[in-house]
C-alpha cells in the first residue's frame, strides 16, 4: 500500500502559536481517510499547508513521490490533487452552470463538458438554478456546487474540509453516498469532519489531530473507544 | 552646523504635515470606508475658502479654520446622506459620483465666487536659526498633523463609536443586525473625514494661493500616503507618512523638486510591490 | 450687406488658468464689439465663435478642427499654455487660415501661420537683467517651473547674466504643480544672492511668495511674468510682493492717455473684473492687429496678409504706443516697460525702454519671408544654417 | 408552561428579488421556550431568520415581538428591542479582535451591562484566551462561540442561532447545547434555532417547527420530540 | 471559433441583436457618403478612445484588475511613435509599421510593469494606485524634458509643450498613399474596432474568459482548480494596455503631437470614468457608452461654455443614482437584450461591506 500523500515534520506557525508542528501523516493510495480534532487543532490550517495556500513553517509535503513543498497551488492540482476548503467560495456573480464549466474545462470540452455538466447538475440537484448566480444559493447547496467543482477535476487525491457542515442528515448521506462511490472508482480521500455519524459512514482510517499535532491514529472503532480521544473531542455520549 | 541640522529636520517636519494633513480626511473614507473619493480636493477647498471669509469678515483665524473644518465635515454628512450612501456596496461607481461632484464643485465655485481671491496672509512670524528664518507658523501644521494623528487613533480604537464604527465598515448588515445604528455610523465617519480634509485646508489657506481648483495639489500626496499605509489605516498612516516624507525631503534637498516628485511616486511602487497589503499589512503579520 | 469675418476664438474659461483666459475673453469681446460699432472690417461685421477648450489639448485639437473646417473661420485665436499652442498650430497648418497667437511666451516659433502678438523673452530680458544687475548686484538665484517657458527662461537669465559679467549662483526647476517652499526658500537663503529671478508659473507655484514672506525671506525680485499677467500684488497681501520688478509691454498701472482711455472702455464694459492684465490687452491688441492687416490686404487669405507683413508696414497704435509685426519672425515689437512693487504693493513706472524689437528668431536665421520651417526654436536648439 | 408568547410570526412572506422564497411562515414562541426549526436545504430556514432580525423586508405578513408589531422596524431597533442573531457561518468582524467583536455588540445594546462580558468569558474560555487575536484568524468552532458570545453581550429576549452546531466539535456542540439551556433559566432567554444536527435537536428543543418550501409545513410537540424517528423522518422527507 | 461570439460573458447574444449590429455597421459604412468631412473626421478620432476604453473592460471589468494607469501606456505607444517615425523619417506604408513598433514598445512596457506588480501580488485598490503613480510618473519624467539633452536621434521630446512633428498615418493604396485623415482614417479605425471588438468577444467567451471571470470573482478558488492565475493576469493586462497603445499611437498619428499631459491626473481619470459610466462587466456595454459619453461632454462643452463641466459631472451622478450597473449595461439590462434571464445579483449582506484598500 504506497502512500499518495505524505507529510514529514510538517509545521505552520502564527507568530507565537503554532497551529500544525512536526505532523507527519500519510495517506495510502486509494484510501478514505478521515481527519477529526477539537475546533482550532489546525486541521484546515494542514490542508491549507498540503494544497499550498500557506507556506510551511517547517517541513515537507510529498505528494505521489514527488516533493511539492516549493511547488505553487495550481501545480499541486495540476499533478492531481483538488481542494475544497471550509469556507464556501464559489464564482458569486457567475451562474452556477459556468462555476461548473470552469471546473469541468480543464478536463472535457465542447460536447463531452456539456454531458459531464449536465450530470452533476443534476446529482448536485441545482438544475433549477442552473443560470442563477451561485451567489444565491443557500448555504447548504454552495457547499455542494464546491464539491462538485472540486469532483470534476477528477483527481487522484481529494481534500474536504467539512463537505457537510450546513448540509441536512438527508444531504449528509448522500455526500457519504458519493464519496463512498468515488471512491470506489479509486479516488483517494481526506476528508475533516465534525459529524461523526458521517464518519462512521465513511472512514476506512481516521488521524486525530490536537494542537496541531497527531493524537492518535487507527480505525473508527479503536478512536471512539480511545477515552482520551472522548476527552479532547467527543465528550460523553457520543461513543455509540 | 546646528543650523543645518535644524533645517533638516524642519524640512521633513513641514513634508510629514504636508502628506499627513492631506491624508488624514481620506484614510477614512477611503481606508476605512472603501469610497474612492475624487471629491476629496474639494473638502479641502471647501475649508479653505470657509476659513478665508470668516477671517475676511473679522473672525479670528483659529476659529475661522475650526470654522472651516466644521463646514466641511457638515457639507460631507449632507453629501453622504443624499448620495453615498446609496454606493457603499458598489465602491467603483463612488469614483463616478465623486468625480461628477467634483467637477459640478470647481466650476461651480468658479463660476460663483471668481477665480481668484486675495489671501489673508500667514500668521506668527518667523524665527531664525543660524542664518536661517523659518515661518513659525510651519511649526504649527506639524504640531496638528501629529495631533490629528493621535486623535484618529483614540477615537477610533479607544471610543465607543470607533469600535462601532469599524465593525459597521467591515460588515454593515451584521453590525445592524447587532444594533448599531449603521446609517449613523456612515454618516458620522464620512462627515469626520470631510472635516479632517477641510481642516487641512483650513491650516494650509493662509499659506497659499486661493483658487478654486487647489484641492487638487493635495489629491496625490493624500491617496498614496494612505494606501502606501495600507488597509489598517490606523496603523498604517503614520509609518507610512514618515516612510515618503523621508525619501520626498532627501530628494528635494539633493536632487531638486522634480526629484522629489517623481521619487514619492517609484517609492510607492516599490513599496507597494515589497508589501502588497502597505505598511500596516506588512506591521500586523509581524506582530502576530 | 456682406458676410461676416468669422472669428475662431480658443480660450479657456474653465478650470485652473480660467483667471488668465477669463481676461482674454474679455479682451476680445471687447475689441469686437468695438470694432463692429465702428463699422467692422472693411464693411464687413466680425461674428466672434468662442469654444472652451478647458486646458484639455485634445479639445484644442478637436475645436481648432470644428471652427477651420465645421466653421471655416477666416482666423483662428488663441491658445494659453505654449502646450496648448503646439497642439493646434500643426491643425492650422493643412489649411490657409492665419493664426494669432496671444500670449507672452517662451519664444521661438518660426512658423508662416503663427502670427505671434504677446512679448517675447528677449523683450522682456534685455530690458530687464541688465536693470537689476545695476541696480541690486551680480549675484542671481532663479527660480522657474520645470517646463518649457521656465527652462528657456532660465537659459535666457544664463546668457544675459554672463552679458552683464553677473552670475547665476543657484538654479532651481519646480514642476507645475508643486505648491510646497520650504527647502526652495532654504536653498536660497544658503546662497544668499542680490537678488531672485521668479519665473514660477501657475496658481500652486505662486504659493512662493506667501511662504517667502513668511520665512522673512526678503531679496529684491525680479520676472518677466509676474504682476503684469498674474496681479500677484493683488492677490497676496503685502509685503509678499514688495521688491518685485517686472518688463512688459502693459500693466494696468501704465499711465498714458491712450492707455488711461483703453482702461476706461474696458471697465465700462466688464464693471467688476479684476486686473487688467497683459493677456487681455493683447487679445484685445490681435483684434486690432488683424484688422489693419486685412485692411491693408483688402483679404482675409493668409498669403495676401502675409505679403503685408512682409513689407514692414504692419503696424497699429495700440494703447501701450505704437507696435508693429517683424517679417521675418511675425512677431510683434513692443513698447517695454519697467515696473517696482511697493512694499504697501503699489506699482510704480520706473522706467521706459521705448520700441523693443523681437530681434532674436531673425538673428539665428529664421526667416519667414524665405522659408518656413514651422518649428519651435530655441537657444540650444537653433535653425541648421 | 406556555406564558404569553415571546415571539407570533403570522403568514411571513419574502422574496430575494423578484423570487418568491417564504410562502407563508407561521410561529408562536412561549417565553423561555427552546424551539428548533428544521428543513433541508434550501427550504428558507436562512432566509426566516434573516426576515425575523429584519436583514430582510417582508413582503407581507406579520411578526410580533413582546406584543408589539416589528414587521416594520429596521433590524438595528429589533436588535435593541432584545432580539439576538448568530447568524449561519458566524459573520465576526474578521479585521476586529475578538475583545472588540464582543464589544460591539455590548455597546449598541441599550443596557451595556459589562457583567454579561464575564458571564461569556466564563461559558467560553477560549474565547478569553484569544482576547486579543483578530477575529478572522479564529478557527470555524472559536468563530462560532464568538458569534454566540457576542450576541450574549447585547442581553437579548430572544435569540435566534442558524446553525449553531455547524462545524463544531462534539464535545464543544454539547457545551453550547448547556449554555443556551442554561441561559435560558438563568436569564429567562427564548431561544429559537435552525439546526440540522439530530442530536443537538433532541438535546435541547422542546418543540420544533418543520420548513419546507418556505412554508411551515409541521410542528412537533414535546411529546413526540422524545421518538427520535418523527425528527428524522421530517428531516429525511 | 465564431461560435464564441455570443457566450455568458457577453450581452446581446440574440439574433435579433446581431441583426442591429449589421444594422448599425451598415449605417457606420455608409456614413461618410450622407455628412460633412468634419463630422466624419471627429466621429473617428472619437472612436480612437474606445479602443482604451475595451481595453480596460477586459482588464478591469472581466479581470477584475483595477489599472488607473491606461493612459501611461496610451502616452508611451504615442512618444514611440514620433521617435521611430521622426528618427525613420517614415512616410508611408512605412508609418504604419511605426504604429506597431509603437505598440511593441507599449505592450513590452506593460509586461515589465504586469510582471512586476501580478507577480508581486499586488491587487486590488493597491493596483490601481500603482499604476496610478506609474502614469504619473511618467508625465512629471516628460514634463521636465524641455531641455535639447532630452531626444533619442531627431526627435525631441519637449518637456511640457509636447512632442511634435510626426508624420500622420498613410497607406499606400493602389499606386500612390493616402494620409489617413478624414474619410480614410475614419474606414481604418472603424475596421479596427469592428476587429477588435469581435476578437474580443470570442476572447472572452473561450475557456479563457471563462477563467478571467473566474478569477475576477474569487483568484484563489480559481488557482484550486488549477490554474495559473498570474499568467492569466498577465495576459489579460498584456492585452488591454496594448489596445490603450493603440489609441496612443492613432491619436499622436493624428494629431502630429503628443504631450505629457496625455499621462497626468485628468487624464488618467477618463478611461475609468468611460467604462464605469458606460457598464465595464461587457464589452458592447463600453464600446458604445464611451462613444456616447464622449460625444456627449464633446457636445456639452461646445454648446455651455463654462457649465459644460457642471453639466458633466450633473450628467455622472444622475447616472450612478439611477442607472447602477452602467448607463449603456443598465440600460440595454431593463430592455433585456442581455439574453440571459433575469438574475438578481447575490445579496451583497450576505458579503462583508466595504473593506477599504485591501477590498
Ligand atoms: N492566519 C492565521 N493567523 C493566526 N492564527 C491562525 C491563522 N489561521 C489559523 N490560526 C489559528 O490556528 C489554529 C488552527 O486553526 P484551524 O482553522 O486549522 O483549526 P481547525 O482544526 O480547522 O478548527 P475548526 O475545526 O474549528 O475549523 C486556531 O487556533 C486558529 O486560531
Ligand atoms: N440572495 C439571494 N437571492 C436570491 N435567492 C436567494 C438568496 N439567498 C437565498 N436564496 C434562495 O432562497 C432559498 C432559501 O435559501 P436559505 O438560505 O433560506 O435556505 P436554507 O434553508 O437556509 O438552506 P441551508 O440549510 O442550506 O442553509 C434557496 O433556494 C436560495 O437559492
Ligand atoms: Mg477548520
Ligand atoms: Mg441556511
Amino acid at each position: 500500500m504506497t502512500a499518495i500523500l505524505q507529510t514529514r515534520a510538517l509545521g505552520k506557525h502564527f507568530g507565537g502559536l503554532s497551529a500544525v508542528s512536526d505532523v507527519n501523516l500519510e495517506v495510502a493510495a486509494g484510501e478514505i481517510h478521515c481527519l477529526i480534532g477539537p475546533n482550532g487543532a489546525g486541521k484546515s490550517t494542514l490542508f491549507k499547508l498540503v494544497a499550498g495556500t500557506y507556506a510551511p513553517s517547517d517541513g515537507e509535503v510529498l505528494f505521489r513521490g514527488e516533493n511539492v513543498t516549493r511547488r505553487k497551488t495550481y501545480e499541486r492540482v495540476e499533478r492531481g490533487m483538488s481542494v475544497k476548503l471550509q469556507v464556501p467560495s464559489v464564482f458569486r456573480e457567475l451562474p452556477v452552470a459556468q462555476n461548473l464549466e470552469v471546473a469541468l474545462q480543464r478536463k472535457s470540452s465542447g460536447r463531452a463538458l456539456e454531458r459531464e455538466k449536465q450530470r452533476l447538475l443534476e446529482f448536485l440537484q441545482l438544475q433549477d438554478d442552473a443560470d442563477r448566480p451561485a451567489g444565491i444559493l443557500s448555504h447548504g447547496q454552495q457547499q455542494w456546487l464546491e464539491i462538485g467543482m472540486a469532483v470534476a477535476l477528477e483527481p487522484a487525491l481529494l481534500l474536504l474540509d467539512e463537505p457537510t457542515a450546513g448540509m441536512s442528515p438527508f444531504e449528509t448521506e448522500r455526500t457519504g453516498e458519493m464519496i463512498k462511490r468515488l471512491n470506489a472508482e479509486g479516488m483517494t480521500m481526506l476528508v475533516v469532519e465534525h459529524d461523526m455519524t458521517f464518519v462512521r459512514q465513511i472512514a476506512q482510517r481516521i488521524t486525530v489531530l490536537h494542537l496541531g499535532r497527531v493524537f492518535a491514529q487507527g480505525g473508527i472503532d479503536a478512536i471512539i473507544a480511545d477515552p482520551r480521544v472522548e476527552e479532547i473531542y467527543l465528550g460523553k455520549g457520543h461513543g455509540h | 552646523m546646528f543650523a543645518e541640522a535644524f533645517s533638516i529636520a524642519f524640512q521633513f517636519a513641514d513634508v510629514f504635515a504636508f502628506l499627513i494633513l492631506a491624508a488624514a480626511g481620506l484614510a477614512i473614507i477611503f481606508g476605512m470606508m472603501g469610497i474612492i473619493n475624487m471629491a476629496h480636493g474639494e473638502f479641502i477647498t471647501c475649508g479653505i475658502y470657509v476659513t478665508v471669509i470668516a477671517v475676511q469678515h473679522g473672525v479670528p483665524l483659529p476659529l475661522a479654520q475650526a470654522l472651516g473644518a466644521v463646514s466641511a465635515g457638515l457639507v460631507g454628512i449632507a453629501l453622504e446622506r443624499t448620495i453615498i450612501r446609496h454606493l457603499y456596496h458598489r465602491p467603483l461607481d463612488s469614483i463616478l459620483a465623486t468625480w461628477g461632484i467634483s467637477l459640478m464643485v470647481t466650476q461651480g465655485m468658479l463660476i460663483v465666487l471668481g477665480s481668484s481671491w486675495q489671501g489673508i496672509g500667514t500668521p506668527l512670524g518667523s524665527f531664525k536659526v543660524g542664518d536661517y528664518t523659518f515661518s513659525a507658523y510651519r511649526l504649527v501644521l506639524f504640531g496638528a498633523a501629529v495631533g490629528v494623528l493621535a486623535g484618529l487613533y483614540l477615537i477610533f480604537m479607544r471610543t465607543g463609536y470607533g469600535v462601532m464604527a469599524r465593525a459597521t465598515m467591515q460588515n454593515a448588515a451584521m453590525a445592524k443586525a447587532l444594533g448599531v445604528r449603521t446609517e449613523r455610523m456612515y454618516a458620522i465617519s464620512f462627515g469626520l473625514g470631510a472635516a479632517l480634509a477641510g481642516l487641512c485646508g483650513a491650516l494650509y489657506a493662509p499659506t497659499m494661493t486661493l483658487i478654486p481648483t487647489m484641492g487638487i495639489t493635495f489629491i496625490i500626496e493624500s491617496f498614496v500616503t494612505v494606501v502606501v499605509g495600507g488597509a489598517n489605516v490606523l496603523l498604517g498612516t503614520a509609518p507610512a507618512g514618515i516612510l515618503l516624507a523621508i525619501v520626498r525631503t532627501a530628494l528635494n534637498a539633493w536632487y531638486g523638486q522634480i526629484a522629489g516628485q517623481i521619487g514619492l511616486l517609484i517609492t510607492v511602487i516599490i513599496v507597494i510591490r515589497i508589501l502588497p497589503e502597505g505598511v500596516s499589512g506588512w506591521l500586523s503579520r509581524r506582530e502576530r | 450687406q456682406q458676410p461676416p469675418i468669422k472669428v475662431g476664438l480658443l480660450e479657456d474659461v474653465s478650470g485652473d488658468i480660467a483667471l488668465m483666459g477669463k481676461p482674454k475673453l474679455n479682451g476680445s469681446l471687447l475689441a469686437v464689439e468695438e470694432i463692429n460699432n465702428a463699422g467692422g472690417i472693411m464693411g464687413r461685421k466680425i461674428e466672434l465663435i468662442h469654444l472652451d477648450p478647458q486646458m484639455d489639448n485634445a479639445r484644442y485639437q478637436e475645436f481648432a478642427r470644428r471652427l477651420l473646417q465645421r466653421d471655416k473661420v477666416d482666423v483662428l485665436i488663441g491658445g494659453i499654455t505654449s502646450a496648448s499652442r503646439e497642439a493646434i498650430r500643426p491643425i492650422v497648418n493643412r489649411t490657409d487660415v492665419p493664426y494669432f497667437y496671444t500670449n507672452q511666451y517662451e519664444g521661438g516659433v518660426c512658423d508662416a501661420s503663427t502670427i505671434s502678438i504677446g512679448a517675447v523673452p528677449e523683450q522682456q530680458f534685455s530690458t530687464l537683467i541688465p536693470w537689476m544687475t545695476e541696480t541690486f548686484g551680480k549675484k542671481v538665484y532663479t527660480i522657474a517651473a520645470d517646463y518649457n517657458f521656465g527652462q528657456l527662461s532660465a537659459e535666457w537669465t544664463r546668457d544675459l547674466m554672463k552679458k552683464q559679467g553677473g552670475q547665476v549662483i543657484g538654479e532651481e526647476f519646480i514642476p507645475l504643480g508643486v505648491s510646497q517652499f520650504g527647502q526652495t526658500i532654504q536653498n536660497i537663503q544658503k546662497a544668499n544672492p542680490d537678488w531672485i529671478m521668479t519665473l514660477n508659473v501657475g496658481a500652486s507655484q505662486d504659493s512662493f511668495f506667501e511662504q517667502a514672506a513668511a520665512a522673512k525671506l526678503s531679496y529684491p525680485m525680479g520676472s518677466s511674468i509676474k504682476v503684469m499677467l498674474g496681479f500677484e500684488h493683488k492677490r497676496f497681501p503685502p509685503p509678499a510682493l514688495a521688491k518685485m520688478h517686472a518688463t512688459a509691454n502693459w500693466f494696468e498701472e501704465i499711465d498714458t492717455p491712450a492707455a488711461n482711455d483703453f482702461k476706461k472702455r474696458w471697465r465700462a464694459k466688464f464693471p467688476n473684473e479684476g486686473y487688467i492684465n497683459d493677456m487681455g490687452y493683447n487679445a484685445y491688441t490681435a483684434l486690432y492687429m488683424y484688422k489693419a492687416l486685412v485692411e491693408k490686404a483688402k483679404s482675409t487669405k493668409k498669403a495676401d496678409l502675409r505679403k503685408v507683413i512682409a513689407t514692414g508696414e504692419a503696424c497699429i497704435d495700440a494703447p501701450e504706443g505704437k507696435i508693429c509685426i517683424d517679417p521675418k519672425s511675425q512677431h510683434t515689437s513692443h513698447q517695454m516697460r519697467l515696473i517696482g512693487v511697493n512694499p504697501d504693493h503699489s506699482v510704480r513706472v520706473i522706467k521706459d525702454f521705448g520700441l523693443i524689437q523681437p530681434y532674436w528668431l531673425g538673428e539665428v536665421g529664421c526667416d519667414l519671408t524665405k522659408n518656413d520651417p514651422k518649428t519651435q526654436y530655441s537657444p540650444s536648439n537653433l535653425p541648421k544654417k | 408552561m406556555a406564558t404569553e408568547p415571546v415571539l407570533e410570526v403570522a403568514d411571513l412572506c419574502a422574496a430575494y428579488g423578484r423570487t418568491p422564497v417564504l410562502r407563508g411562515v407561521d410561529m408562536t414562541i412561549a417565553k423561555g421556550e427552546i424551539v428548533s426549526l428544521i428543513g433541508r436545504n434550501g427550504v428558507g430556514k436562512t432566509t426566516t431568520m434573516r426576515c425575523l432580525i429584519g436583514l430582510l423586508p417582508a413582503t407581507s405578513g406579520q411578526i410580533v415581538f413582546l406584543g408589539q408589531s416589528i414587521t416594520e422596524l429596521p433590524a438595528d431597533e429589533r436588535a435593541r428591542l432584545g432580539i439576538g442573531y448568530i447568524p449561519q457561518g458566524r459573520q465576526v468582524f474578521p479585521r476586529m479582535t475578538v475583545e472588540e467583536n464582543i464589544a460591539v455588540s455590548l455597546l449598541a445594546s441599550p443596557g451595556k451591562d459589562r457583567r454579561l462580558t464575564d458571564l461569556v468569558y466564563q461559558y467560553f474560555p477560549i474565547l478569553k484566551q484569544r482576547r486579543r487575536q483578530s477575529a478572522g484568524t479564529l478557527s470555524g468552532g472559536e468563530q462560532q462561540q464568538l458569534a454566540i458570545g457576542r450576541a450574549l453581550v447585547g442581553n437579548p429576549r430572544l435569540m435566534l442561532l442558524d446553525e449553531p452546531s455547524e462545524g463544531i466539535q462534539p464535545s464543544i456542540v454539547d457545551m453550547i447545547c448547556e449554555v443556551l439551556k442554561s441561559v435560558r433559566d438563568q436569564l429567562g432567554t427564548t431561544i429559537l434555532f435552525v439546526e440540522q444536527n439530530l442530536d443537538t435537536i433532541l438535546a435541547i428543543s422542546e418543540r420544533c417547527y418543520v420548513i419546507d418550501k418556505g412554508a411551515v409545513v409541521a410542528e412537533i410537540g414535546r411529546d413526540r420530540l422524545r421518538t427520535p424517528e418523527v425528527v428524522r423522518h421530517h428531516l429525511l422527507i | 471559433m465564431l461560435r464564441k461570439l455570443n457566450g455568458p460573458q457577453t450581452m446581446g447574444n440574440s439574433r435579433a441583436f446581431w441583426a442591429g449590429f449589421v444594422a448599425m455597421l451598415a449605417i457606420a459604412l455608409l456614413y461618410p457618403a450622407v455628412s460633412d468631412p468634419y463630422d466624419v473626421g471627429n466621429v473617428a478620432y472619437l472612436l480612437i478612445f474606445t479602443l482604451t476604453a475595451l481595453g480596460l473592460s477586459l482588464m478591469w471589468g472581466y479581470t477584475g484588475m483595477f489599472s488607473f494607469g491606461q493612459t501611461a501606456f496610451f502616452g508611451v505607444a504615442g512618444y514611440s511613435y514620433g521617435v521611430i517615425s521622426i528618427n525613420l523619417a517614415a512616410s508611408g506604408a512605412m508609418t504604419l509599421l511605426c504604429l506597431l513598433g509603437a505598440i511593441a514598445v507599449a505592450a513590452l512596457f506593460a509586461l515589465l510593469l504586469g510582471y512586476f506588480l501580478i507577480y508581486g501580488r499586488v491587487s486590488g485598490v493597491f493596483f490601481g494606485i500603482v499604476t496610478f503613480a506609474t502614469t504619473l510618473a511618467l508625465a512629471a519624467f516628460f514634463g521636465q524634458t524641455a531641455g535639447p539633452e532630452w531626444a533619442i536621434g531627431q526627435a525631441r521630446f519637449n518637456g511640457f509643450n509636447g512632442m511634435i512633428g510626426m508624420p500622420p498615418l498613410e497607406l499606400p493604396w493602389s499606386g500612390d498613399v493616402i494620409v489617413l485623415e478624414g474619410n480614410a482614417l475614419y474606414y481604418f479605425v472603424l475596421g479596427l474596432l469592428l476587429v477588435i471588438y469581435l476578437g474580443l468577444r470570442v476572447l472572452v467567451n473561450s475557456r479563457f474568459g471563462n477563467v478571467l471571470v473566474a478569477i475576477r470573482e474569487d483568484p484563489l478558488r480559481t488557482e484550486l482548480l488549477g490554474y495559473d492565475v498570474r499568467k492569466y493576469q498577465l495576459v489579460a493586462f498584456v492585452i488591454g494596455s496594448s489596445l490603450a497603445a493603440l489609441s496612443g499611437g492613432l491619436y499622436t498619428a493624428w494629431g502630429q503631437f503628443i504631450p505629457p499631459a496625455s499621462m497626468g491626473l485628468p487624464a488618467a481619470a477618463m478611461p475609468i470614468i468611460w467604462v464605469a459610466f458606460s457598464g465595464r462587466q461587457d464589452l458592447t456595454a463600453t464600446m458604445v457608452g464611451t462613444f456616447l459619453l464622449l460625444l456627449m461632454f464633446q457636445t456639452i462643452t461646445v454648446y455651455s461654455q463654462q457649465y459644460a463641466l457642471i453639466l458633466m459631472g450633473f450628467l455622472l451622478l444622475l447616472t450612478v443614482l439611477l442607472v447602477p450597473s452602467g448607463f449603456v449595461y443598465g440600460i440595454a439590462r431593463s430592455l433585456s437584450l442581455i439574453g440571459r434571464r433575469d438574475k438578481p445579483g447575490p445579496e451583497p449582506v450576505l458579503r462583508a461591506g466595504a473593506e477599504g484598500p485591501s477590498s
